[in-house]
């Protein structure tokens, strides 16, 4: 049991740990702001959703369990938002150049 | 598995450092702030990672008081930046000498 | 060598830092930046001593690292008030700076 | 051993941004820079085991800090360029630094071992103190003078930006105004962070008596969200005289006065708490600091009051 428990959890941390990469990837290789705002917002948040699951089946405690789940909605809802509010700037300083 | 996962911090590190490199070299301009953004979601990934790795569930409220953080020190720069300061001024008169 | 002994190389490296851009930038916000991350050395280097005084079952020393909290609350207090002068400052004389002031216009700074 | 390529890769990191932030020629970049050191700060904190430390750096290194520079980057903007200084000069001060960091990373080496440590008397003690977080326990019972002068700090410095006022302005409203983008995202953000934010600051001040966390985290997160609330015009930036304002910047200091003098009284000593009731205590003066810490730090990073426009 353990031993699925630890494969799955390999697999969803590199799945996240690769998504990190494309969000680099994208941020280093995309044309403008704009772009380069979408990959890592999107991207990064992704991966780390697999890790969070990743690492929900280590834990034993269901209030640590809960806790890592809750910091993920919470950056899902705070990066979310920031990034509309980034993208705005973006595009109000591009419209005064 | 705490050798695995400590690895993996390392490689969303690696990540995190080469986009802040990217990040430097390019100029000035508004995805500037896409360094607080990278290390908002890529710093909570490493340290949810390492309160796993290490069994300390204390550190997830650093990566949630980070994510936090991260998301107002942006709002703080897109409200700062040129032309978004100086419109709109809510004063109430009455407490004027 | 330790963690701890390597993140102690990271406090001196940072301090000289910080006192190379304090010594060498004349624009203060410039210096007040340098401040900061020079203290942010001295604050690791309690963390280091802390850090080697693990022992009782905590990872370290706890006083050394309560210090550390109440001095990161003080620098913030202190970088606000050297933001709020400079900021008066530049009001009067159009200037950042806390070189030779004799050629600003506003005069009583 | 992976730990270690962990803390060398940390370290270098740490290092080469420190750098950057120096030499880089834009304030912006550079304070921009700060922040992501400040909270890149974080990892290595916890790193030294010390999880207290890097809540309260995260919050205040990283946001609080950052929040002020930048403000102060953008009103400073239009301020004349400085030069630099020459080249030969800064070379000198480049090799005097260097000569101090070397030193510095000397006595790294010679510090004593085996180090000295208050850990076992920390620890020996926290039952008296009935808390469970050593580092809660020095900053609110064996050194909790300490931690009351600091509040005192913080309210001194707090009047000393406030005393730089324009002049016919007091009192007055603090610099801090809600930008003109002010906008229906800006206005969600306003209506949908705060909430948790607040969650969080009372659940770090109420977890601090046991678990890492404590009032000034606590309080700062909450200054934190009041200030975004004020950044994003859905409460208006209270003039410094108001009452309940005056009122919760004190309330925490006095309490923690009050419950010293009657600490001489009751336990034999300024500061002292009866051993039954320490715990109690201890929660009620980190609840009253914490609205103090909130309301302090906030006002602090909003600035002194200014007149109504600015060009």
């Amino acid at each position: 049991m353990t031993v699925v428990l630890d494969a799955l959890t390999v697999a969803a941390v590199v799945i996240g740990a690769l998504f990190f990469m494309a969000g680099t990837v994208g941020l280093l290789r995309f044309p403008d702001a704009l772009t380069r705002l979408h990959a890592l917002t999107k991207v990064d948040n992704l991966g780390l959703g697999f890790i969070v699951a990743g690492l929900l089946l280590q834990t034993g405690e269901l209030l640590v369990a809960l806790k890592l789940a809750g910091v993920w909605l919470f950056v899902q809802l705070s990066a979310g938002i920031v990034a509309q509010l980034v993208a705005q700037a973006i595009v109000q300083s591009r419209r005064r150049s | 598995m705490t050798d695995f996962l400590v690895l993996a911090a390392c490689f969303v590190m690696a990540m995190v450092a080469l986009g802040l490199i990217g990040i430097a070299v390019r100029g000035p301009g508004v995805d500037l702030i896409l360094a607080v953004q990278l290390i908002g979601s890529g710093g909570t990934a490493i340290l949810l990672l390492l309160a796993v790795a290490t069994e300390t569930p204390p550190i997830i409220d650093v990566a949630l008081m980070l994510a936090l953080l991260a998301a107002f020190a942006a709002v703080a720069f897109v409200a700062s930046m040129p032309g978004a300061t100086g419109g709109k001024v809510e004063v109430a008169d009455d407490s004027r000498p | 060598m330790s963690g701890e002994a390597l993140f102690g190389l990271v406090g001196a490296a940072v301090i000289g830092i910080g006192l190379f851009g304090l010594v060498t930038n004349a624009d203060a916000l410039r210096k007040l930046l340098a401040f900061n991350v020079l203290s942010s050395g001295v604050f690791l280097f309690f963390g280091v001593v802390a850090r080697r005084g693990a022992a009782a079952g905590l990872g370290g020393d706890p006083v050394p690292q309560a210090l550390v909290i109440t001095a990161i609350v003080v620098a913030f207090a202190a970088t606000a008030m050297a933001i709020a002068l400079l900021t008066r400052l530049f009001d009067r004389t159009g200037s950042a700076t806390l070189g030779d002031s004799s050629t600003d216009e506003g005069g009583d700074a | 051993m992976m730990s270690f390529t962990f803390d060398t890769a940390a370290a270098l990191l740490i290092v080469a941004m420190g750098g950057w932030i120096v030499i880089v020629p834009d304030v912006t970049r550079a304070v921009i820079g700060f922040i992501v050191y400040g909270l890149m700060l974080t990892i290595v904190w916890v790193r030294l085991s010390a999880v207290d430390v890097a809540l309260t750096e995260a919050a205040i290194g990283g946001g609080l800090t950052g929040m002020l520079l930048i403000n102060a980057a953008g009103r400073l903007r239009s301020a004349r360029p400085v030069l630099r200084t020459d080249a030969p000069v800064r070379f000198i001060a480049a090799l005097l630094c260097a000569a101090v960091s070397v030193s510095l990373a000397a006595v790294i080496f010679m510090l004593p071992s085996p180090a000295p440590s208050l850990a076992p008397l920390a620890v020996e003690n926290l039952q008296q103190t009935g808390l469970g977080n050593p580092v809660a326990a020095v900053l609110f019972a064996y050194r909790a003078l300490d931690t009351l002068l600091e509040k005192v700090v913080l309210l001194l410095a707090l009047l000393s930006v406030w005393s730089l006022a324009t002049v016919g302005f007091w009192p007055g409203l603090p610099g801090l105004r809600p930008p003109a983008l002010a906008g229906s995202t800006l206005d969600f953000l306003a209506r949908h962070l705060p909430p948790y934010g607040i969650i969080f600051g009372v659940y770090m001040c109420w977890n601090g008596a046991s678990e890492p966390g404590g009032a000034f985290q606590g309080g700062t997160v909450i200054a934190a969200m009041w200030l975004l609330v004020m950044i994003a015009g859905m409460r208006r930036v209270p003039s410094i005289d108001e009452a309940w304002l005056r009122r919760s910047l004190v309330a925490g200091p006095a309490i923690f006065v009050v419950i010293g003098f009657a600490g001489m009284m009751v336990a034999g000593s300024f500061l002292a708490y009866p051993p039954d009731h320490a715990k109690l205590l201890i929660v009620v003066i980190e609840v009253a600091l914490t609205l103090s810490i909130a309301a302090v730090l906030g006002l602090l990073a909003a600035g002194p009051p200014v007149p109504e426009s600015r060009p």
